[in-house]
């Protein structure tokens, strides 16, 4: 059987890329197998975890839920995208200072969850950063000091942009 | 004399003593002259057990030196998560 | 999966759908697929096509127009529980769209899929029933209109026929003093089935409820109507704001009696029966509030 | 917040820098096992059994081998049989099946092939023929006489019997005479308590790399808490010499003693040798929950006595454990976890009982939350009985250095009463208990663990060093490692590199479980570094020509009279003048690890319409020992008590009754979301451990032990629900609800 592969454009952190993937590829593998973007972690392969988590168009999607093909134009931003050059974004800058992550293997998914929830909201409670963050699971930290560094964030990008 | 403080099922080779004084100056000594008197507790404590000495447990306790008046504690080996 | 490699495709029109899904025999259209992709990596049959309706305007657009809101099948549930004119006229439809999984789910999921997919415990089901939702339907060249209600038959089965698909939902703007409300009750905060699930619109004047519906999820093969539960509501009088105690009793007892539920691994039939009943009245005491601070 | 007993000033241990590891954690760069590709790379796919016990009359490959991509195929006959007792037996009979199957997902062949989707539909064709046994699925079924056997080839441990049972293991203990001690007690109490199994549910799927060359080496890149016991287990498993095999240690996504064995890495092996190819095998999620883990279900039976001004006076107890497939040292553990109190009279049952379900693997503290569990619920309803305060009561019995432990020796110094006071006198014990909240109190324990660890410590030239160790780090440990050497060489902590090397490249090393990484690890390390000391003021003394005895090491530099100090970096840029590089290996087998307690308070709501429990306030107290890196001791407290938690209240296995798991997904198996749980607020206690130069105690285990009560109390204490069986689900509190 020859499987047939379709061509897909789409910005990835800021960068016009294309790749090849079958149609029934996840968008997950595709970023992780074909563009090396190993960042987004498949948990669960259900939409359950989290893990895998990436921004569409701004809005934060569950990639292994996705045909690749359906990232046909759209914008993408991964774990790998959320840090200016060398500068980190306040979120990760938090979470190290904060030691929200422990095995770090849900981080990627956090951070970027994270960020979606900020650039909307940018002075949630803590209640909305606990529903905001529910659909990521982390298994090592009780998710204290992952609510704890997301808050500190939130400060501290209030106050930047103020 | 050293003390061998046993556990329950290590006594069924006792009939139910749970303290032998046994001679030793290492923990595998104090096995060896078990399992002379105790046919097949031997086997079961250099298997199954590790030993509790000055309040510090010894996995492989074979080897490990103790005084003239150790108590040495058969306890079952420890694993973690 | 044997020998046969499944396509994805992406019309951008209702007549291009229509077109590749009479050409391909075996093929399905998605919106969200959240559930759609965990089917085919189960290794259950895998459609030869998938259909994206996303890329269809129609299909993803929400409008107020004429006391109608026709919303598209595919617009994911984050842009009704964002659409402020939306929730503040179907609150209860707009908090089911929003328990509708994670953010991640629901910056995917569908009313359509969440429809078309004919879960008993379907979060959306019941608030769109219990707002007289009508599903326009793309049917041979042309649509057809039926209720919500009629779509789902079972568990997995639904009314539509081979090449057919929700285009939209329409709903009438509510009358004045109308209120709407879904609870559901899960083991955890989020992130789960629903055991059971209760929506309850009622429109009230000068302290009397007028009008009510009361649909349950979760609690029978299909979405519930509790015609005893309305009529415990229908002319109920609210004092101080809330109804007495032997309505909402009435009305708790409707809704358990009313389910036809199953043990499984999520829930009992003692349980689902038993909750279904609280959730109602609970539901129906947030409606009520609603419908009378203009909601 | 921390409470802590008079110690020496450190100047890095107990501070909070950002860990070493962790800028490539938040970037997306750190690499685990799933994310690493070798060229011309493989995927394997197991075919698992849809049946929960059944002999395999037949199993034919031929039509999978044929199928497109396909390149290897394995089946239990690859691999060779290990003898009757060998230690590694039950081990390669749960990694692939050999005539028969023992639990549905038991692995019985996997495929090799050039994509997952080619391997998955190949596996799907390999046709069996199954004579089906019985499912043995409860405790009860498998101890009931005549029972069927659920696995021909268990044997009770250290029974002298050579007949096949259903029993793991029987473990008695016993001291005074409880018969007259509860005679003699104004109050007993006896109750019977059941808890099911539940997933470590680590969030990284087990995955692997393996590539075995044309000369029969196998690099292997694995998912484990120990890369050296994977090496020792493949070894094992395919009867090859050690030294074919060399593991790295990829970034481990968490284990929680979930990843102390293998499951995948000489199934790889084996269709690499086959195919000549690198094969990779990442599991799914429903192959993690139906296939590996989980932690023993439970039943027990305890009975306590008590005189009427709350002194304890008699334990008696029965506790079971289901540890699945084959045997496990889960009872023997077990009926050690089962007495923190100064119980005079003691008698105590633990068993272990087979099922045809999964092995069960360790789990934070095994065995030890289900015994806490039942001891903590009975020991609550004593108190109420009484009417004494919940910790007054625990104070007046709690164990101290010197008291004996369940299997006779005594404590040494341990920190029980320091955690009990430290609840008793925090915010949240002395806040009012809210309304339409109630709050519940719980302990637990854990033994901990030493063992064997190595460590090599290098001075480059510029004076930074790097710290090797063949600990896995699944919590934080590498920044614990180069705190301790910071401490010790006295240079900045980021001026220290640390890495857990392959087992080509460091001494050996145990598995990180039993909170063993930074006390025993850590002690490898602090040895390494003293030696490296007394190096860096003998080369010193060569440099400023005095005798080394002159010379001290104060604060990063050597310090001689009539001299200016010579740091280290002025040292280490000679080295090569004075003698060659500056590195030291240590290795140890660590005695002495420290028992952790730990003292739990929380409130909780209970809606009484639907049987819903919501944490509302959460507050654990737990002897640390010493905390080398405080935020993640801190995270080892917030993460066991979340898993506890989740124990507690929705974490189960739902099983059909031809035994298939009906909730293999994250989706029905509902471990803890964020908005489930609130703040977990913590005090840390430090009553360091003798035996260890920092007096670390190790953290990661007890945190597990006492959500389970602690709201099982709390719900009584709302409801006056005694709830006995785990999890209080919404339907099981609701249905106690009504018939109370």
């Amino acid at each position: 059987m020859k499987r047939s592969r379709t061509h897909v454009t789409c910005t990835v952190n800021g960068d016009e890329v294309d790749f090849l993937a079958s149609d029934d590829t996840s968008l997950l593998d595709a970023l992780r197998d074909e563009l090396g973007l190993t960042g987004a972690k498949e948990g669960c392969g259900t939409g359950d975890c989290g893990a895998c988590s990436i921004l569409v168009d701004g809005r934060v999607n569950c990639s292994c839920l996705m045909f690749a093909p359906e990232a046909e134009g759209s914008d993408i931003v991964t774990v790998e995208g959320i840090a200016q050059g060398d500068q980190l974004h306040p979120l990760q800058q938090t979470f190290l200072e904060g030691a929200a992550l422990q095995c770090g293997i849900c981080t990627p998914g956090f951070l970027v969850s994270a960020k979606a929830l900020l650039d909307e909201n940018p002075d949630p409670t803590e209640t909305e950063i606990r529903y905001a963050l529910a659909g990521n699971l982390c298994r090592c930290t009780g998710y204290d000091k992952i609510v704890r560094s997301v808050q500190e964030a939130a400060v501290q990008l209030r106050g930047a942009s103020r | 004399m050293p003390r061998a403080h046993l556990m329950s099922d290590h006594r069924r080779f006792t009939d139910g003593e749970a303290v032998i004084e046994v001679e030793g100056v290492t923990v595998g000594a104090v096995i060896a002259e078990l399992e002379q008197r105790y046919p097949g507790l031997g086997e079961m404590l250099t298997n199954g057990s590790s030993a509790g000495v000055d309040g510090v447990i010894h996995a492989e306790p074979e080897y490990l030196a103790i005084g003239p008046d150790a108590d040495v504690y058969f306890v079952a080996p420890l694993t973690g998560g | 999966m044997k020998g046969r490699q499944m396509r994805y495709a992406a019309p951008a029109t209702v007549d291009e759908a229509r077109t590749l899904l009479s050409d391909n025999p075996g093929s399905q259209v998605f919106a969200g697929a959240t559930d759609l992709v965990p089917q085919i990596r189960a290794g259950r049959p895998s459609p030869s096509m998938v259909v994206d309706l996303k890329r269809i305007d129609r299909l993803t657009a929400v409008i107020h127009e004429g006391g109608k809101w026709p919303i598209g099948a595919a617009t994911p549930s984050a842009d009704l529980t964002r659409n402020a004119d939306f929730t503040a006229m179907f609150p209860g439809l707009s908090e089911a769209a929003g328990l509708i999984g994670s953010d991640q789910i629901q910056n995917r999921s569908s009313l359509g899929g969440n429809l078309a997919n004919a879960s008993p415990a379907a979060d959306s089901v019941p608030a769109l029933i219990a707002n007289a939702g009508q599903a326009v339907i793309a049917s041979g060249d042309g649509t057809r209109t039926v209720p919500a209600a009629d779509i789902a038959t079972g568990p997995g089965r639904t009314s539509l026929a081979d090449g057919e698909f929700i285009i939209e939902f329409t709903l009438d703007d509510p009358p004045a003093g109308t209120g709407d409300a879904y609870l559901r009750m899960i083991p955890r905060t989020e992130m789960d089935i629903a055991i059971a699930g209760a929506a309850v619109r009622v429109t009230i004047a000068d302290g009397t409820v007028s009008d009510a519906t009361v649909a349950l999820g979760a609690v029978a093969p299909t979405v519930v109507v509790v015609s005893d539960a309305e009529a415990a509501l229908v002319g109920a009088t609210l004092d101080g704001g809330r109804f007495d105690d032997a309505t909402l009793d009435a009305v708790a007892a409707a809704a358990s009696a009313a389910c036809d539920p199953i043990n499984d691994k999520r829930g009992t039939v003692a349980y689902r029966r038993q909750v279904a009943g609280v959730l109602a009245k609970r539901a129906a005491i947030v409606a009520a509030e609603r419908a009378q601070n203009g909601a | 917040m921390t409470v802590t007993e008079d110690r020496p000033a450190y100047k890095w241990v107990g501070t909070r820098p950002i860990r070493h590891d962790g800028y490539d954690k938040v970037v997306g760069k750190a690499r685990f096992a799933a994310d690493l590709n070798l060229p011309g790379q493989l995927h394997g796919v197991f075919l698992r059994s849809p049946h929960g016990h059944a002999r395999i009359v037949s199993i034919d490959t031929s039509t999978a081998e044929a199928m497109p991509g396909v390149k290897a195929v394995v089946t239990g006959d690859d691999f060779p049989a290990l003898a009757a007792g060998h230690p590694e037996r039950d081990t390669a009979i749960n990694l692939m099946a050999r005539g028969v199957v023992l639990y549905v997902g038991h692995a019985l062949a996997a495929v090799a092939a050039s994509t997952r989707a080619e391997a998955a539909a190949a596996a799907a064709a390999i046709e069996v023929e199954y004579d089906l046994l019985p499912v043995i699925l409860s405790l009860d079924e498998s101890m009931a006489d005549g029972s069927p056997l659920v696995n021909e080839d268990n044997r009770t441990a250290f029974s002298g019997s050579d007949e096949p049972s259903n029993l793991a293991s029987v473990t008695p203990l016993e001291r005074g005479d409880v018969d007259a001690a509860f005679e003699a007690a104004d109050l007993v109490i006896e109750r019977e308590f059941e808890t099911s199994w539940v997933h470590q549910g680590y969030i990284e799927p087990h995955a692997c790399v393996v590539d075995v060359g044309a000369d029969g080496k196998a690099d292997i890149w694995a998912s484990s808490q120990g890369h050296f016991r994977v090496r020792s287990q493949t070894a094992a498993v395919l009867d090859w010499d050690t030294a074919r095999i060399k593991v790295t240690p990829a970034e481990i996504g968490g284990g929680f003693g979930g990843k102390t064995t293998i499951y995948l890495e000489p199934v790889a092996a084996r269709l690499s040798e086959k195919s000549g190819r690198p094969v990779k095998i990442v599991m799914t999620r429903e192959e993690v929950l139906r296939a590996t883990g989980p932690a023993p279900g439970s039943k027990a039976r305890i009975r306590i006595g008590a005189t009427s001004d709350g002194e304890l006076t008699a334990i008696e107890g029965w506790i079971g454990y289901i540890v699945g497939c084959v045997n496990n040292m889960a009872g023997f553990i077990g009926a050690m976890s089962l007495a923190s109190y100064k119980f005079p009279n003691l008698k105590l049952e633990a068993v272990g009982v087979l099922t045809n379900t999964p092995a069960t693997a360790a789990y934070r503290a095994p065995s030890a939350p289900q015994a806490a569990f039942a001891v903590e619920s009975v020991i609550d309803e004593i108190a109420q009985t009484l009417g004494l305060d919940p910790i007054d009561l625990r104070l007046k019995n709690a164990v101290v250095e010197g008291d004996p432990t369940a299997m006779g020796m005594p404590h040494p110094r341990i920190g029980f009463v320091e955690c009990l006071e430290a609840i008793r006198d925090s915010d949240h014990y002395g806040s009012p208990v809210p309304d339409g909240a109630a709050r519940g109190i719980g302990t637990g324990f854990w033994f901990n663990i030493g063992e064997q660890s190595s460590a090599t410590v290098n001075l480059n030239e510029d004076g930074t060093a790097t710290v090797i160790t063949g600990s896995p780090d699944i919590g934080g440990s590498r920044a614990s490692m180069a705190l301790m050497a910071a401490e010790e060489l006295g240079i900045d902590v980021h001026r220290i590199t640390p890495v857990v090397a392959d087992t080509e490249s460091v001494g050996f090393t145990d598995v990180t479980e039993g909170s063993r990484a930074t006390f025993a690890t850590g002690m490898a390390v602090v040895n390494a570094c003293r030696e490296l000391v007394d190096e860096l003021k003998a080369r010193a003394a060569t440099i400023m020509g005095v005798d080394s005895e002159a010379v001290d090491w104060i604060d990063g530099a050597a310090v001689a009279e009539e001299h200016d100090p010579l740091p280290l970096d002025a040292i280490t840029a000679k080295a090569k003048g004075t003698g060659g590089p500056l590195t030291v290996t240590a290795s140890l087998n660590a005695g002495g690890a420290g028992p952790s307690f730990a003292v739990h308070c929380c409130d909780v709501a209970v809606d009484e319409e639907t049987g819903q429990v919501t944490v509302l306030r959460y507050t654990t107290a737990q002897d640390a020992g010493t905390a080398i890196h405080p935020s993640y001791v801190e995270g080892q407290m917030q993460g066991g008590t979340a898993q506890g938690i989740g124990w507690a209240l929705n974490e189960e296995y739902v099983y059909s009754e031809d035994g298939t798991m009906l909730n293999a997904s994250f989706l029905d198996y509902r471990v803890p979301v964020a908005s489930d749980l609130p703040m977990i607020e913590t005090i840390i206690v430090e009553v360091p451990n003798p035996a260890h130069p920092y007096g670390v105690r190790g953290v990661g285990e007890t945190g597990i032990v006492p959500p389970l009560a602690t709201i099982a109390n709390a719900v009584n204490r709302a409801t006056g629900l005694r709830i006995s069986a785990l999890p209080m689900s919404p339907p099981a509190i609701l249905a106690a609800l009504n018939e109370r």
